[in-house]
């Protein structure tokens, strides 16, 4: 089954060994973290994406003084106002108001909090669950990789998204719930990359050393061949927080994710889906934010990966 | 320069950018070969002997740029050459290349018959039958058995040694009349590294080929090069005629690396010279010689002005400021006194302190995907024991079961029979700690042996830290005293192992391997993966340390140099067995075993004018899964007989050596091995 | 594109691309003779008998014919197979029936055929969705002559000729027996099935055998085509680019902005389906639970701002429901209390039933989100906390049928009947999940007045369990619905009053 | 390799034994089928009546062996929901998800391929850039929302192709692209990464020393070996496709198997959801084994062992 899981996650697999291998030259003289940040003032992508996820973090944090309206006030008799730019647009309602007349900016700003605490909510989720197991079955080996395996291939057969809603639909819809559900299926990539970095690690000769000097299988795994994973783990959270943000928003869009009035930018989609022929920003905003966070948190994954990933000789 | 030049290369660049700054790998260097002459450039990793090598073809890595006055191959400049026109008259057509890595140069997809009949489809009108014909006769004619049936095989059902061959023979498809090989043999065992450049020779002789031969060894560049380049930091710090530039090296550097290769001064017991310091990274403007931070001789004038090159006679020159004359010749460093504990065997009888008995190692293994598991004896009923203070040296060729041995004895491998004895307790019954304090280990690779997340400091105190001695600050002090002893300067204790050098690293190594005080240390090839000179500067170390801290090694390699060099007694492994073990000059000078023998032979010291031996081996390490009946090196030996088919010998005390032969007794010269056992040719050896 | 509608600058935009692009395709159906509808939800089968869904009694309409039918004028219950029928008893009707009608397969309808069908139904083991329908009240149909049949029924029952006519349409006799039909219906009604592809559409021709006595005979269009797409801005995008002709239950917002462009009509009738929300005075989830108390129900039903949400929310012609069934169905005339909007006397009935600062509950829902969360919204302003538990119908039922909710909004559409014991008798009946009242006298008050056929009787009956309903402030009445369908200006579509679409009246306008 | 396929068989079937009675337990526990037979607005008498007739009163394991018991007879029952043989069901569903699959596959490999091996002939150069700024696109579009924005402009704004259905080609175009494009951005990095391996390999050098160039180079000589990566990828996204077009599928009200999965999760038509997942691992895992043998064709390594 090696080779499902290769398949699966290969390429960001390949994209990491990739370039590790573009690196090849080393600042000599300076330390891993100095040289990662030296790289990290010099990289385009990350900047901008660092620069989006700030802006969108310090709404989110702030939300509650930042958003000009209570996200959750009704206001019936002002509902579907359009944006201001549009004819009929209000100035106190600056992306006009949804269905129920609640502000829409107010709810766009709050769903960044929705999202942003699902994507990381998920994924840490997912990478405690992926790095343990990784980390065991890529370190003990023998009947304990034969059940993570199997575990595997049973997660990666059946068709996630489907699984994910059938699990929500059963527990029943909320934040915590989706947070769990998404991060309970999403953790085959750290899994994969932590089980193959450590079955790489385990046969390093500092492995071996640790073991010479009396060290337990349990100190080594933790203290000598864990904090050789974390850039990895770390580029793999973020693509992780991106997947989660997209399956929440997809989750939301057909009914199944976060409920009601809570805003989430996918519930948000599918609430103004019916009338996206007229009023178009329903739709578009909310699918903008998404976007732009994603592609910042991917930009940020892309970034980190190849500003982090240790050089090594070979 | 003479009109019988095949190739005549003139300053010759290689810049490679990279994320900071332009590294200047090759500098604008001048070359000129003869037809059916051999050049060989010698240089340590990083010098740009591989650079050159790609450039005259333009083969460099696509980030690579390259700049030549001239690259002159018999009347067409190649450097004014268009990609296509390379590819289409002069790659695999009148230039042949062989690379080092034999594992992973071959395209594991596509059988070696289309591998080496495309080659001349590619090049020539002929017929898919003519280009097999040729296929099998050259695969006949560098060694490969049944070489018909070969076509069909692929690459990964070859061994190393195989794959090396397809790949000469690939390169002489189309007879080149110039064959670049680059580093053709390092990857390769010794014995195997012998019977290649054997053949490269032969074959070189026979067609009448020009051939260019890189390599970082000295001793291999000694037998098998007309002429000689030696690199430094991207320029050709020396060149002229093989037996001139090593017997009367000028440059300093030329000498530097002949006094690190051990016994080349015709000294085991004598310390090593050493060149202090690291290979500078060629980027920015190069001032002043590139050598003249590691220069013992280096002056003022040799930090500021590019020296000249200095011609001796035609075809031999140096770049130098002030090069060694006979007068001046004096050792690089500055001790050299010999080492008492290697001198000779003490007279008082030691305590033995390991004792390996009958040990054995079992694994079972899986081959491929669709394959069935399979037991593979690493270690079959191996015995041993160690003195305290001695050095025993374990010799052997890779897959032999020496590392498994190794890491045996250190209880990290439990052994599947007999037992390992550390002072008189089993290793197994010893809980870590305790054990860890008796014996430590040092590794081969200084890369993979430091863990890259922990600085220099973590590492060699933290044996003190997993132990709870001392105090925090205690342990602090004691690092710093043991990195003081390794020759780590302190500003290091904070740094990482990517920011320090091979030698450091492996200095680093060795400090935690000893910062508990172990009786034992095994050194699991603790220098193989360094170049020559720092090769030496760590020998050194590891001689010093043993006398200051009265340690025992046991000293695990493949290089019979460096046995020689610093073993007290020496036992040679062969396919997980003990063949022979006594008394390093005994086993070294007199070896009973044939085996140790092809070994003995196989080692090329530095003896210009000499040829490469023949060894009368037939074959390639075999797969230890496939364990041949009665004695396993039977398929190998020159002299086996049926006894030796049927039954397996035990071990015998000869002398004061202990031989696993049936026909160790008898005594058969050093040379004129009876000649190769043609029927012997049926150890089909296979893949890793 | 028409200019009355002086509005806004992106819907005009809109409107104006569409307008460029909808004659490409408008007359498209008009040339073909085909009715395009969208279905929202997958039919399972065509067969009435065995489906419980709405789109299917829409379906049965065209295809089936019943004893009876319900008039789509009067919404009285007519004969339609029955030429006419008599009450011989409380519990014997004797029917006389058509003797022109034809079922699909050409063969003629027969008095057997009727008795056929009903002991079919009436067969417990032939678990027909119907069957628990007429079970409780039939007790044998009987041949009396050829063209004659005989109902005996176990108790007098008012609802006899309703139940005939909205769930039994006739049988072929030995439809179920016979395992060779290739057709997927054999009905009697005015069109016949083409072919039925589960969850995607459903095609129907029109039947020229048709007999002629019928009231909803020589039906205007040839063919009709029902297409599943269960999304609702699918329907919209396929009804804007022609790819349907009707859209049904639009959303109010949805027709609003449709209606504004041209060749697009919106029509607007009524729906005999109300809205409420139950409490769980019978303290079924907890028996702590805050609803058992009076005042806090009452202060339930004065924090929700039904005038609001249904002026907004609902429109069109919905109005706010006082009482537990709608208006227009028999014996909904209850005078008992009205609960008027005012969340400052909610709060003082929460404070004075114990709980000032509010206390905190889910609100189940499974449709019309908008509205739960309007609900929810004004809960919350009168300082309950309240969690809106929006699901699917199959997660609601459970739940409601396990008793372990607190409160629920829902909706009912009583089969497009237009009397009360379709409404507030299916959910105070005694046994009845929905029944969260445990009110053991309303039970008894509203068994009376199913089994009572007088009609001034029935409605004082009524009238008594509607108010108390009220005084005990057990459901929150919400609103009546409204029907917004929106079509192709070519077709004629008479909108029908009890929210049952009758396609068979459709027509193409000239 | 027998045995392989053997044990390969085997696995799968304990992942399909293992999933599907995971969700059997999971629907048993939650939900109430006999209500959702029912319908919403049954009478009580009613769900009673089928739930004793469904046997929904048995224990789970009970229900479960029966089931099983079926689908090894080849019976994979009755849909609760729609009342007919599942397999007619999944036969009538089948088609279009297929369709689907292929044609949004199609879709990925006609834009990843040729970017991604653009990308790696030419790499940190516009077209490696562009290609990248694809793949990263599209891996933050959420693909319910790029099917919106297709409808939109696609299909009403400028009426090229139909909103929805699946009747025709026409039908298909819109919803292969959006699924093909949610798998451009593994498959367009693979390609290039692997590519970019194959090409600095040894091997390479080797031809390139040999006289191989240009496109010889690239066909004859690094493109098998780039392949290998690649097959597993398309297996694994073709796997992912046929089972789990969920949302392509909703949004444009196409009648394919996600759409039926996803129905009968709600309506608890457990029947249904059972043969269904049963039928996803069982193709997934016969995809990956199929793509296990592509490899092992194409690659001698895998082959002998």
């Amino acid at each position: 089954m090696m080779t499902i899981r290769e398949a699966v996650s290969g390429s960001s697999i390949a994209s990491v060994e990739h370039s590790d291998a573009e690196q090849s030259t080393v600042n000599l003289g300076m330390s891993p973290t100095r040289a990662a940040l030296m790289r990290a003032r010099k990289h385009q992508g990350l900047k901008i994406a660092l620069g989006i996820l700030l802006v969108m973090a310090v709404f989110a944090v702030f939300a509650p003084w930042l958003a000009p309206h209570d996200p959750y006030l009704q206001t019936l008799s002002l509902r579907m106002l359009p944006p201001v730019w549009v004819e009929g647009g209000q100035w106190e309602y600056l992306l006009g108001t949804d269905h129920l007349g609640r502000d829409y900016l107010s709810r766009i700003i709050y769903g960044a909090r929705i999202s942003m605490t699902i994507g990381i909510g998920a994924a840490s989720i997912g990478a405690l669950i992926g790095v343990t197991l990784g980390l065991l079955a890529g370190y003990f080996g023998g009947w304990l990789d034969q059940a993570v395996n199997f575990l595997v291939t049973c997660q990666l057969a059946v068709p996630s998204l489907l699984l994910i809603m059938a699990l929500v639909f059963v527990i029943g819809q909320s934040i915590t719930v989706v947070i769990f559900v998404i991060g309970a299926t999403h953790w085959v990539f750290y899994l994969v990359v932590t089980r193959f970095a450590t079955l790489r690690l385990r046969e390093l000769d500092f492995v071996a050393a640790a073991s010479a000097m009396g060290c337990s299988r349990f100190q080594i795994a933790v203290r000598e061949v864990l904090p050789n994973l974390v850039n990895q783990i770390m580029v793999i959270f973020t693509l992780e927080v991106a997947v989660a943000i997209l399956n929440e928003a997809t989750l939301s869009f057909l009914g199944l994710g976060i409920p009601s009035p809570t805003p989430s930018w996918g519930l948000m989609i599918a609430e103004g889906k019916t009338a996206m022929f007229f009023q178009p920003w329903l739709v578009i905003l909310p699918g903008v934010s998404l976007f732009i966070l994603v592609i910042a948190v991917n930009l940020l994954g892309d970034g980190v990966r190849d500003v982090t990933v240790t050089n090594r000789r070979n | 320069m003479s009109t019988a030049s095949i190739l005549d290369i003139r300053e010759l660049s290689v810049e490679i950018p990279t994320e900071s700054s332009t590294l200047k790998a090759v500098r604008g260097i001048s070359l000129d070969l003869k037809r059916g002459e051999t050049l060989g450039i010698v240089g340590e990793s990083g010098s740009g002997k591989s650079m050159t090598a790609l450039a005259i073809m333009n083969l460099l890595p696509p980030s690579a740029k390259r700049a030549a006055a001239c690259i002159n191959f018999d009347g067409n400049n190649l450097a004014q050459a268009s990609e296509r026109q390379l590819a289409r008259d002069v790659r695999g057509q009148r230039i042949g290349m062989i690379f080092q890595e034999p594992m992973t140069s071959l395209n594991p997809v596509y059988s070696i018959g289309r591998q080496l009949t495309e080659t001349m489809t590619l090049h020539r009108d002929v017929s898919a039958a003519t280009a097999e014909a040729r296929a099998v006769h050259l695969l006949e004619k560098v060694g490969l058995p049944d070489p018909a049936s070969r076509l069909k095989q692929y690459p990964h059902e070859l061994s190393g040694g195989q794959r090396q061959r397809v790949m000469i023979a690939m390169a002489l498809m189309n007879e080149p009349e110039l064959l670049i090989a680059d580093e053709p043999t390092t990857a390769l065992d010794v014995t195997i590294q012998a019977q290649i450049l054997h053949l490269l020779r032969d074959l070189q002789q026979e067609l009448g080929m020009s051939m260019i031969l890189i390599t970082h060894d000295l001793g291999v560049v000694s037998r098998a090069a007309d002429k000689i380049a030696v690199m430094y930091a991207g320029d050709i710090v020396e060149t002229g005629n093989t037996t001139e530039v090593l017997k009367d090296p000028r440059h300093p550097y030329t000498q530097g690396l002949l006094e690190c290769v051990p016994g080349y001064r015709n000294g085991a017991a004598q310390r090593l010279g050493a060149i202090p310091g690291i290979v500078p990274a060629m980027t920015g403007t190069v001032q002043g010689c590139a050598f003249a931070s590691r220069c013992p001789r280096a002056v003022d004038l040799c930090r500021t002005d590019v020296p000249p090159r200095e011609a001796v006679s035609p075809g031999r020159y140096y770049v130098c400021h002030d090069p060694v004359t006979h007068d001046t010749a004096k050792p690089l460093t500055v001790e050299t006194a010999a080492h008492e504990g290697a001198a000779g065997p003490s007279q008082l009888p030691k305590p033995t302190v390991l004792t390996v008995e009958q040990v054995s190692c079992t694994f079972s293994v899986r081959r491929g995907l669709f394959g069935k598991r399979k037991p593979l004896k690493a270690l079959n009923e191996v015995s041993l024991s160690i003195e305290k203070g001695e050095i025993l040296a374990l010799v052997g060729e890779s897959g032999c079961g020496k590392t498994t041995l190794s890491r045996t004895i250190m209880g990290l491998q439990s052994p599947s029979g007999g037992s390992v004895i550390l002072n008189g307790q089993r290793i197994e019954d010893l809980p870590p700690l305790q054990r860890a304090r008796m014996i430590q280990p040092i590794f081969q690779d200084p890369y993979s042996s430091l863990n890259p997340r922990k600085t220099i400091g973590d590492i060699i105190g933290k044996p003190l830290a997993v132990h709870r001695i001392g105090t925090k600050a205690e342990q602090r002090a004691h690092t710093h005293r043991m990195m003081e002893l390794v020759g780590l300067p302190a500003r290091v204790f904070n740094s990482y192992p990517d920011q320090l050098s091979g030698g450091q690293r492996q200095r680093a190594a060795i400090g935690r391997a000893l910062i508990m005080n172990p009786e034992v240390v095994i050194c699991d090839e603790p220098t193989s993966a360094l170049d020559v000179s720092v090769q030496a500067q760590i020998l050194n170390l590891l001689l010093d340390l043993r006398d200051e801290l009265d340690l025992t090694y046991l000293f695990v390699t493949h290089n019979l140099s460096v046995v020689e060099h610093m073993a007290d007694r020496v036992a040679v492994m062969y396919l997980g067995e003990i063949v022979e073990c006594g008394d390093r000059d005994q086993v070294m000078s007199d070896p009973k075993h044939p085996y140790t023998r092809a070994l003995m032979d196989s080692a090329l010291s530095i003896s210009p004018g000499e040829t490469v031996p023949d060894l009368g081996l037939s074959g390639d390490f075999p797969n230890p899964i496939n364990r041949p009946s009665g004695c396993s090196f039977h398929p190998r030996c020159p002299i086996a007989e049926q006894q030796c088919r049927d039954k397996a010998p035990a071990s015998e005390l000869i002398d004061t050596t202990l031989v696993k032969c049936w026909k160790a007794g008898v005594s058969v010269g050093r040379s004129g091995n009876p000649s190769i056992n043609e029927s012997n040719n049926n150890m089909e050896e296979s893949a890793p | 594109m028409k200019t009355r509608y002086p509005d806004r600058l992106g819907r005009r935009l809109t409107g104006l691309f569409l307008a460029c692009v909808l004659p490409l395709y408008a007359c498209a159906d008009q040339e073909t003779d085909t009715l395009v509808v969208a279905f929202s939800k997958p039919l399972t089968t065509v067969d009435r008998l065995y489906s419980i869904q709405r789109e299917g009694l829409i379906l049965s309409r065209l295809t089936d014919d019943g004893l009876f039918f319900v008039d789509p004028k009067t919404l009285e219950f007519e004969p339609l197979a029955a030429a006419s029928y008599e009450w011989v008893t409380d519990t014997q009707l004797d029917i006389t029936l058509r003797d022109d009608v034809i079922f699909h397969d050409g063969s003629r309808l027969t008095a057997e055929d009727v008795v056929y069908t009903f002991e079919w139904v009436l067969d417990e083991d032939s678990d027909t969705s119907r069957g628990p329908v007429i079970q409780r009240w039939l007790d044998s149909v009987e041949t009396l002559a050829p063209g004659r049949v005989r109902f005996n029924l176990k108790l007098p029952y008012p609802m006899a000729l309703r139940d005939m006519a909205v769930s039994i349409p006739l049988r072929k006799k030995g439809t179920y027996e016979d395992e060779t039909a290739d057709a997927p219906l054999n009905g009697i009604g005015p069109y016949k099935v083409v072919s039925f592809s589960a969850g995607r559409e459903i095609v129907l021709q029109r039947f020229e055998d048709y007999y002629e006595g019928s009231p909803k005979a020589g039906p205007a269009i040839e063919h009709m085509k029902f297409r599943v797409i269960p999304d609702q801005g699918t329907q919209q995008a396929e009804l804007l680019s022609g790819g349907i002709d009707l859209m049904l239950d639009v959303p109010p917002d949805v027709a609003d902005n449709v209606s504004h462009l041209p060749n697009v009509e919106r029509l607007e009738g009524n729906d005999i389906r109300i809205g409420y929300v139950t409490l769980d005075a019978a303290a079924n989830s907890d028996p702590d639970t805050p609803f058992k108390h009076l005042k806090v129900r009452q202060a339930i039903n004065h924090a929700i701002n039904r005038e609001e949400i249904t002026r907004y929310l609902v429109r069109g012609s919905a109005e706010v429901v006082d009482f537990a069934c709608h208006p227009r169905q028999f014996g909904c005339d209850g005078n008992g209390p009205r609960y008027r909007f005012d969340p400052v006397k909610a709060k003082q009935l929460l404070a004075e039933a114990g709980y000032p600062n509010g206390f905190s509950f889910d609100l189940w829902a499974y449709r019309e989100k908008i509205i739960a969360e309007a609900i929810v919204n004004d809960l919350k302003a009168v300082g309950l906390d309240v969690q809106l538990r929006y699901v699917k119908l199959n997660v609601f039922s459970k739940v409601r049928n396990d008793k372990d909710m607190e409160a629920f909004f829902a909706s009912y559409g009583s089969g497009g009947t237009a009397d009360a014991s379709a409404s507030t008798g299916v959910h105070f009946a005694r046994n009845s999940a929905r029944n969260y009242s445990g009110d053991e006298a309303l039970a008894d008050t509203v068994l009376a007045a199913e089994r009572t056929i007088d009609p001034g009787e029935r409605q004082a009956l009524y009238r008594q369990a509607l108010n108390r309903i009220a005084e005990q402030a057990y459901w929150v009445p919400m609103f009546s619905y409204s029907q917004n369908y929106l079509l192709s200006p070519e077709l004629e579509f008479p909108v029908p009053k009890d929210g049952v679409p009758r396609f068979w009246q459709a027509s193409w306008r000239q | 390799m027998l045995n392989y396929v053997l044990r390969r068989g085997f696995m799968a079937l304990l992942v399909a034994l293992t999933v599907s009675f995971g969700t059997f337990a999971l629907f048993h526990f939650a939900t109430d089928p006999a209500q959702t037979i029912a319908g919403e607005d049954a009478p009580q008498e009613m769900v009673d009546d089928i739930r004793e007739q469904y046997g929904f009163d048995r224990p789970v394991s009970t229900q479960y062996f029966n089931w099983l018991g079926g689908v090894l007879r080849g019976d994979f029952g009755e849909s609760f929901f729609w009342k007919q043989p599942v397999v007619e069901l999944i036969q009538e569903h089948a088609g279009v998800t297929v369709m689907l699959a292929l044609a949004s596959l199609s879709v990925t490999i006609l834009i990843a391929l040729p970017l991604g091996i653009s990308a790696a002939l030419r790499p940190n150069t516009w077209v490696d850039r562009f290609a990248l700024s694809t793949a990263v696109s599209a891996q933050a579009v959420p693909n319910f929302w790029l099917g919106l924005m297709l409808i939109i402009v696609f299909a009403v704004t400028f009426p090229i192709f139909p909103v929805s259905g699946d009747s025709t080609w026409r039908h298909f175009v819109l919803p292969a692209l959006v699924l093909g494009a949610s798998s451009v951005p593994a498959v367009m990095r693979l390609t290039r990464t692997g590519l970019l391996d194959v090409l600095s390999s040894d091997y390479i050098r080797t031809a390139r020393a040999k006289g191989f160039i240009g496109y010889r180079l690239i066909l004859q000589q690094a493109l098998r070996n780039a392949l290998l990566p690649i097959v597993s990828v398309l297996a694994v996204q073709l796997g992912y496709k046929l089972g789990g077009s969920v949302v392509t599928e909703s949004v444009f009200s196409m009648n394919g198997l996600g759409r039926l999965a996803v129905e009968s999760i709600f309506n608890s038509d457990i029947p249904t959801v059972q043969s269904l997942i049963l039928i996803f691992v069982l193709t997934f895992v016969l995809l990956t084994l199929a793509a296990d043998l592509i490899n092992a064709w194409l690659d001698p390594r895998i082959r002998m062992g």
